[in-house]
Parts: structure tokens; sequence; C-alpha cells
């Protein structure tokens, strides 16, 4: 790896300003510690619901229960807050690609090693989060950490694949997602709701959606930029005509 | 002291010193760290104080929030990071404008 | 029948983003697909509305799971009012941007405000506090990439700064949310209502939420990341920066003033009477700053400073009344506002700058553009019969009702302070003065012209309907303790 | 009873050595240091979550809190830096 370092020495604050705010850092840190302290030894939560409804939602893992069927929203949601970080990277151009012409001969023998287990790895991690710790957004970290090992052994996406089927990749989560959400809603039911015997199934055809576009969304903003975009082509500053 | 108030001081502590280093420091990059580790800090709040089960299984709901949360935190970063390459992109500094020392 | 479907509720929140995906995706169509979508959505939220103010308040269960377990969504009056005004904001945004955008920038900017206009109308209808995390993110995310998209270094330390204080802010928010659920086991906004009670935990946690959501608010002293933000984005931006971005903030904190955080009256008076002091300051901070600016959109941005502080106002007052003063302050700055940002806008197209004292011979070029300032300067000012107007009003007769007669002096000099500046910006526009070295102006787009002065028009228009918008506010009465 | 202790000791040298990590992070003078240091307290994050019985977040927080955070930081660090080193080079080409 090549050696990155900056040093940047910043004039140290006087320490009066220092000293101010270390105490007030203080207090506020006793004060929270009073107001934990002063919580119900016994939790008031929820286990008790997500265990008794654990069967109605097609997934043994509390968790998965959670954030797939009992508040999957929030999960829908937070698809479309990666994604819209995605838009603002993107539409901040990068500066400039990170042209790194040496290759560590190390790096591209692990990476081709690395590569295929990480996507098997992944698809495990999906498979398993139904029962056991694991998931989409694990899952999706680690088939990104295969994208960006690629990266960095200076590996591009073909031109051909760069524009809409990269787009149409990144959506694909979030779109299944809302369109099997609403699709039982012509069934009678409401916006999210599965019947019990398909949501198994269902949220496991979700996840595997939301893997892939997680997984390439978060190695897309490693890489900065929109691929299909020319990285020295300056950005406009025109707004109007 | 169960794990559970132990961590979630642990939490407090981190909270606090983030916002410390976020209010001081001037570098953004070191901004952007300071903010990660004050969102780490209220992580561990949430998950912790889920631990108050004694033996039996924890509370799955802050889970499932702190894991959405560890999402919504890599998002803001990505974006802040880039942000920060534009800054300095285009003022020469990767710093605030009220904090540049010339 | 598909106009009682209980839907569309959700069809409110899923359609812009998918809007947003299709502009994402088929970007040679990205216009027609935006404006679809922003139709859409209109209609959506009307027919939504419709439902509310004929059979009252809709819940719905979102995956059919009842809170504590699932999240609830819940519109009453209030929220049908602010997915109004974002509506109506948003669609003549929307048609100014297809006019104002091309090319690159309308390629960022459509999926970010369609993501925008779904995390405000998600935000709106919401009663689940971590769901409004979520929502809060997506409006700070996506807020924080239209101010970045004017480019240059303005406008991206702006939004650099920005960007810090919105997740500082979301930040505070989720630690409370977090003592929250732990204290009383859940983070729905109707249960916590009935668990809710005063202990010193209870301040903490209140103090954090409340910093946390006047940061993004841009409270007077917290707003100053504002002016910087509002004035370098983009004119279609800085409108819905100013007009709904801080307001739905301001949204959550007024929910969980009224609804969670269990005060009575003395504490709330008491509380209340520091943010009504801040909020004075705000008026009067703001309301100078403003009237010193030489750039015109900075003065706006000013302005809003000035303006958020009287939302303020009403929390001191505590009064059903003082609440709806303060929401037809929302109403009213979110459309003199937007119209104001749209004058701007047009100015800086055709003159090429927005310097205020050289904005002679304005009004020959642009009559409909200085009309349309003119018409939202008197709603600023609060000038009958605008709807500015009717806000003030309220709060006077609330202010008077409770013997806080000095928040009315607070309003007179802020009416003052307005009414400087927008005469300022006006006496330059009318100065005829035929300079040859000038470049020639160039001439706009006749859709940014209407834009603007229609909005202008709603603005005044405002002050007529207002005991229409009065009684919808009624609806769930959720100015009420314990209401939702 | 013993076996509670020794875990309990766990459990404190974990907070405090996160509570060191994250100070370091951020006084730290060297950005490429701080970096490192923040994917160890990442790292260390992950096992405060095992202990909590939270596997689910540890696996994220492992994944995507400190392997692609840390990631997305050190990438950043090496694009700042060549824009620093361009800088510099630009600079001694005026100067000489």
């Amino acid at each position: 790896m090549r050696k990155i370092k900056l040093k940047i020495l910043e004039k140290k604050p006087s320490l009066f300003t220092r000293l101010t705010l270390g105490i007030l850092m203080f207090l506020l840190a006793a004060s929270l510690a009073y107001a934990v302290w002063s919580l119900p030894t016994q939790a008031l939560g929820l286990s008790a619901e997500v265990a008794k409804n654990v069967e109605m939602s097609g997934v043994s893992n509390p968790v998965t229960a959670v954030l797939l069927n009992y508040r999957s929203y929030d999960t829908l949601l937070e698809l479309g807050v990666l994604l819209l970080a995605l838009f603002g990277v993107w539409s901040l151009g990068g500066v400039s690609a990170n042209k790194s012409s040496f290759v560590n001969p190390i790096l591209d023998f692990l990476s081709r090693f690395l590569v295929p287990v990480f996507i098997l790895f992944s698809g495990y991690l999906l498979w398993v989060g139904g029962f056991a710790p694991g998931g989409a957004f694990q899952a999706g970290a680690v088939l990104a950490a295969a994208g960006v090992l690629l990266f960095l052994n200076d590996w591009q996406l073909e031109r051909k694949y760069s524009g809409f089927s990269l787009r149409f990749v990144l959506v694909l989560g979030l779109v299944l997602f809302v369109a099997i959400g609403f699709g039982f809603v012509f069934l009678d039911r409401v916006f999210l709701e599965y019947p019990p015997q398909l949501a198994g199934g269902l949220i496991l055809l979700i996840e595997a959606a939301a893997t892939l576009s997680i997984g390439i969304s978060l190695a897309a903003l490693f890489l900065g930029r929109d691929p299909s975009v020319k990285s020295d082509s300056k950005i406009d500053t025109g707004v109007h005509k | 002291m169960t794990p559970a108030f132990l961590y979630a001081l642990v939490g407090i502590v981190l909270f606090s010193i983030g916002l410390y280093g976020l209010i001081l420091y001037k570098h953004l990059l070191r901004k952007i760290l300071a903010i990660n580790i004050l969102g780490s800090g209220v992580f561990l709040v949430m998950v912790a104080l889920a631990a108050r089960t004694g033996d039996a299984v924890p509370d799955a709901v802050p889970h499932a929030m702190v894991i959405t949360g560890i999402v919504v935190a890599v998002s803001a970063t990505a974006l802040a990071l880039a942000l920060m390459l534009r800054v300095d992109a285009e003022t020469g500094q990767a710093v605030l404008p009220e904090d540049r020392e010339e | 029948m598909l106009i009682d479907s209980p839907h569309w509720i959700s069809i409110i929140i899923l359609l812009p983003i998918l809007g947003a995906v299709a502009s994402f995706l088929w970007r040679q169509h990205i216009v027609k697909i935006a404006l679809t979508t922003a139709t859409g959505t209109v209609i959506s939220v009307g027919i939504l509305s419709w439902q509310v103010i004929s059979n009252g308040v809709q819940c719905y269960e979102l995956g059919a799971w009842n809170a504590p377990l699932g999240i609830e969504l819940y519109v009453d009056g209030l929220s049908v009012l602010m997915l109004l005004v974002t509506a109506v904001v948003g669609f003549a945004i929307s048609i100014y941007a297809s006019a104002y955008f091309e090319g690159n920038k309308s390629k960022h900017f459509w999926p970010l405000w369609l993501f925008l206009w779904s995390g405000l109308n998600a935000l709106f209808v919401s009663s689940d506090i971590f769901n409004l995390f979520v929502t809060l993110e997506i409006i700070g995310l996506s807020a924080v990439a239209l101010v970045a998209l004017s480019g240059g270094a303005k406008a991206i330390t702006a939004a650099m700064r920005y960007l810090l204080v919105s997740l500082l802010g979301s930040m505070l928010y989720l630690m409370g949310v977090a003592l929250l659920y732990h204290s009383y086991g859940t983070v729905d906004m109707v249960l916590l209502s009935l668990r809710t009670e005063m202990n010193p935990a209870m301040w903490l946690i209140m103090g954090l939420m409340t910093v946390g959501l006047l940061l993004k608010t841009a409270l007077f002293p917290l707003h100053f990341w504002l002016p910087a933000a509002h004035s370098s984005a983009p004119v279609p931006v800085s409108a819905l920066l100013s007009a709904l971005v801080v307001k739905a903030s301001f949204y959550i904190l007024w929910r969980l003033w009224i609804v969670v955080f269990p005060l009575d009256n003395d504490a709330q008076v008491g509380l209340g009477f520091i943010l009504g002091v801040l909020g004075s300051l705000a008026i009067v901070w703001g309301g100078v700053k403003a009237l010193q600016q030489t750039r015109l959109k900075l003065l706006i941005a000013y302005s809003t400073v000035m303006q958020i502080g009287y939302l303020f106002l009403a929390f001191p007052l505590a009064s059903i009344m003082g609440w709806k003063a303060a929401l037809y302050f929302i109403l009213a700055h979110a459309i003199a506002k937007t119209a104001m940002f749209m004058v701007a806008g047009n100015i800086l197209i055709h003159k090429g700058h927005d310097r205020i004292a050289d904005l002679y011979s304005t009004v020959q070029h642009l009559p409909l553009t200085i009309v349309a300032f003119s018409l939202s300067g008197i709603s600023l000012m609060g000038l009958p019969p605008s709807g500015g107007f009717v806000a003030k009003w309220l709060l006077l007769e609330a202010a008077i009702v409770s013997g806080q007669w000095w928040w009315g002096i607070v309003l007179l000099v802020g009416g003052l302070l307005t009414g400087a500046y927008v005469f300022k910006v006006l006496g330059y526009a009318f100065i005829q003065e035929n300079s040859t070295n000038e470049p020639r102006p160039i001439g706009i787009s006749k859709r940014m012209e209407w834009t603007a002065l229609s909005m202008a028009l709603f603005a005044i228009v405002l002050g007529f309907i207002a005991p229409f918008v009065l009684g919808i506010m009624d609806i769930g009465s959720p100015f009420t303790k314990g209401s939702l | 009873m013993e076996e509670i202790s020794i875990l309990l000791l766990f459990d404190v040298l974990v907070g405090l050595t996160l509570v060191w990590l994250a100070w370091q992070t951020l006084s730290s003078l060297d950005l490429f240091r701080a970096i490192v240091l923040f994917i160890a307290f990442g790292l260390l994050m992950a096992l405060a979550w095992v202990r909590l019985n939270a596997p689910d977040v540890a696996l994220a927080e492992a994944t995507i809190g400190a392997g692609l955070t840390g990631a997305l930081f050190l990438s950043a660090l090496a694009q700042l830096s060549a824009s620093t080193k361009r800088k510099d080079e630009e600079n001694k080409i005026e100067n000489s």
C-alpha cells in the first residue's frame, strides 16, 4: 500500500477554550450518566412483543424480524438514505480520479483469492440472516468490500455496464421493496404487510435485491464518482440558459 | 455495576468526547471522525441499555435501530468526505473558512 | 372506491421516491418524469387532505403491526396543512426549476429534490420518534447535496458546515430517542404521551432533543449556518430550504413539546419564555442584518432567520390561539418566501447579479417580478389582507389574552424592520436609469415570472381563506395535550 | 461469581480502551494514524456489541462501521494528500 500520510499541525486552541469546553462536556456526561443511572434496572423494551410475533414474521432471527417486518418501513427509508448519499456524492462530481498506476502484486494476488470468497461469504450472510446473525446490510457490506478490493487493483467497470445497468442495480433493492410491500395492498392488506406463510420467502427476496443494491452502492460511494461520467470532465457551473 | 450500565457509561463518554472534538478541532477530516465517534456513543447507549434483561435475550428493537443508524452514519460520512474533498479543491484547505489560520 | 382507499397516506411517500428513482434511471426524460411525479404527488396529497377534512383523523398501521412494535402513520389537521403547504410550494418550485435548471444540474437536481419531498411528506405523517430520525436524515442529506449543487467555494463550504450542523442535530435528537425508549419502552408518540412523566432525566432528554432540533431549525443564536447555505444554494433550492426544510425540524419540536414532554402550563410558559426571548432576538438580529445586506439573496436569507423567530413567540403563550398563530406564520412565510426567492432568481438571471444598489430599471424589464416582490413583502410585513397579517393578528390576540403584551412590541419592531428592507429593495428597483455600459439584460422565461407572481398572490389570498384554514387546524385537535 | 467478576474486568478494560482510542483518534496530529486508530476503535466496538449480546450489530459494525467507513476515510485521505502534494509542487515552481 502506498504510504499516505498527512500531518496537520493545528494550532492548539487556548487552554482556556479547552478547559471551558472540557468542563461543559464533563457536566454533560455527568448529567447523562445520572439520567442513565435513574433508569429502571430491568428493560421496559419490546422483547416480549418481538418474541410473541416472531412466528408471524417469517424469520426466526428477532433482529431481522424487526428490520424486515415489524419496522420494515424504517429499513425501506434507510435504503433511500443510502441511495441519496450516492446521489449527493455523484452530484459533487468527484475531485479527480485516484490514479494509481502502480498495482501492488501482492494485493493483486490477494484479491484474486479474496473477491470470490467475499462474494460467497456475502451470500452466506444473506441466507443465514433469517435465523442467525447476519442479513442484508452485513452481506451488502461484505459484497462492497469485494468491490473495494477490485477498485484498489485499478479494476474498471466496463463502459457498457456503467450507465443504465449500474443505475438499475443501484435502485433495484428499493424498488423491489416498494413493489412487494405495495403489491399486497391489492389483496386487501396494508402497505408492507405480508401473508405470514409467504413472509419468509418474500423477506429473503427483498433482502437479496437489497444486498446487491447496498453492496454496489457502498462500493460506488468508495469510488466517489459516477463511472459513466468521464473523470476529467469539469463540473459545469452554468445554471441557467 | 452490570455490563449494561458500564457500556452505557462508556457510550456517554464517547458521545462527549465526540462533541468536544467536533467543536474544537478544525480539520474537516477530524470533525467527520468526531461525528462518527459521537454517533458510536449514541449507538452504544441505545444497545447497552437494551441488555438490561439479566440472562434473557436482549431487546432486538434497539439492535435493529442501531443497524439502521450505522448505515445512515456511513452514508452521511461518505457524503461528508466527498464534500470535504471539494472544499479542499475549491479553497485549498480542508477547513471551514471561519477556522482558517492565515 | 379508489378515493376512499386508506392507502393514500403511503402513496404520498412512495410516489416521490419512485419518481426520484425513475428520474435517476431515465435521464433523457427527466423533466417529464419529475413534473408528472410532482403532479401526482399534489393530487395524492389533495385526496388525503380531502379524506381528513371530511372524515377526520387518519391512522395507518404499516405492515399491519400496531405500536409499540410497529410504526404508525398519523394524519391530523396540523399534518394536513403541512402536507398541503409542501405540495403547493413543491409544485411551484418544480415548475420554476424546470425552467431554471438544465443539463448536468437538472440531472442531479430532480432525484435529490423528489427524495426531499418524500422525506418531508414522511415526516409530517409520522408519529414514531425513531422513524422521524430517519426522515430527518433523508431531508438533511438531500438538502445538503442540493445546496452544494451550485458549486463554487461559497456553496461548497456552506454545504459542508450545514452537513456537520445537521448531523450533530440529528445525533443529539437520537440520544434523546434512545433515552426515551429506554425510559418508557416505546418510540410511538401516542404511547409516549400516556407514559411520560417529568423528572430530572426527562428535563435532560428534553434539553438534548430541543437543542438538536433548534440547530436544524436555525433559531438564533444557532442560525450561524443558515444565511450562507440559503443564499449560496441555487434559487429553487434556497426557496425549498427557507420555505420547508427548516419548518420540518420545527414541526417535530412542536409535536414533542405539545404531546410528548409532559409540561404543565407553568413549565410551558416558563421554558417557553426562553424560546420566546430567543425568537425576539432572532427577529431583531435577523431584521437588522437583512437591512445591512447588499445582496438580495443574502437579504432574503437573513429575513428567514428573522421569520423563524416569529414561530417561537408562540411557545410562552402556550395557548391554542398562539399555536394557530405559529402555524399561520409557517404557511404565510413558506409561500411568501418561495415567491421572494423566485424573484431573486429572476433578477439574478436577468441582470447577472443580485447587488441591491444596482437594481435600477428592474421594474421596467420585469414588472411581474417586482409586483411579486411587493406582494410577498406585504405578507412578510404582516399588512392586511395578507396571510402574514392573519398570523400577526392571531399572535397579538393570544399575547393579550395571556397578559403577555410585550410580545406585541416585538411584532411591531419586526414589522418595521421588514418594511425597511422591503422598501429598500423596491426603492432601488424603481430607479430609472438608462445606462449604456451595462451588458444587455437577459430575457427570462415567462414561466419563471408567472410562478413567482402566483405564489405572491397566494400569500395574499391566504389572508382571505383564514377561516377555512383555521378550521382544518382543529381536526384531531392537535394543540391540546394528549391529543394524538 | 468469580467468572462474573473476570468478565466484568474484561468489560471495564474494553470500555477504557474504547475511550482511550476515541481520545487518541481525535487528538493525534497525524491524520493517517487517526484513521488507523478509528478503525481499531470500530473493531473494538464490534467486540463490545458481542459482549452486549448483539451479534447482528457486531457484524454490521465490523463490516460497515469499521471496514467500509475506514476504507472511505483512507481513500479520502489519499486524495487529500495527493492534492496537498500537487499544491506544494505548484508553490515550489512559483517560488523558484
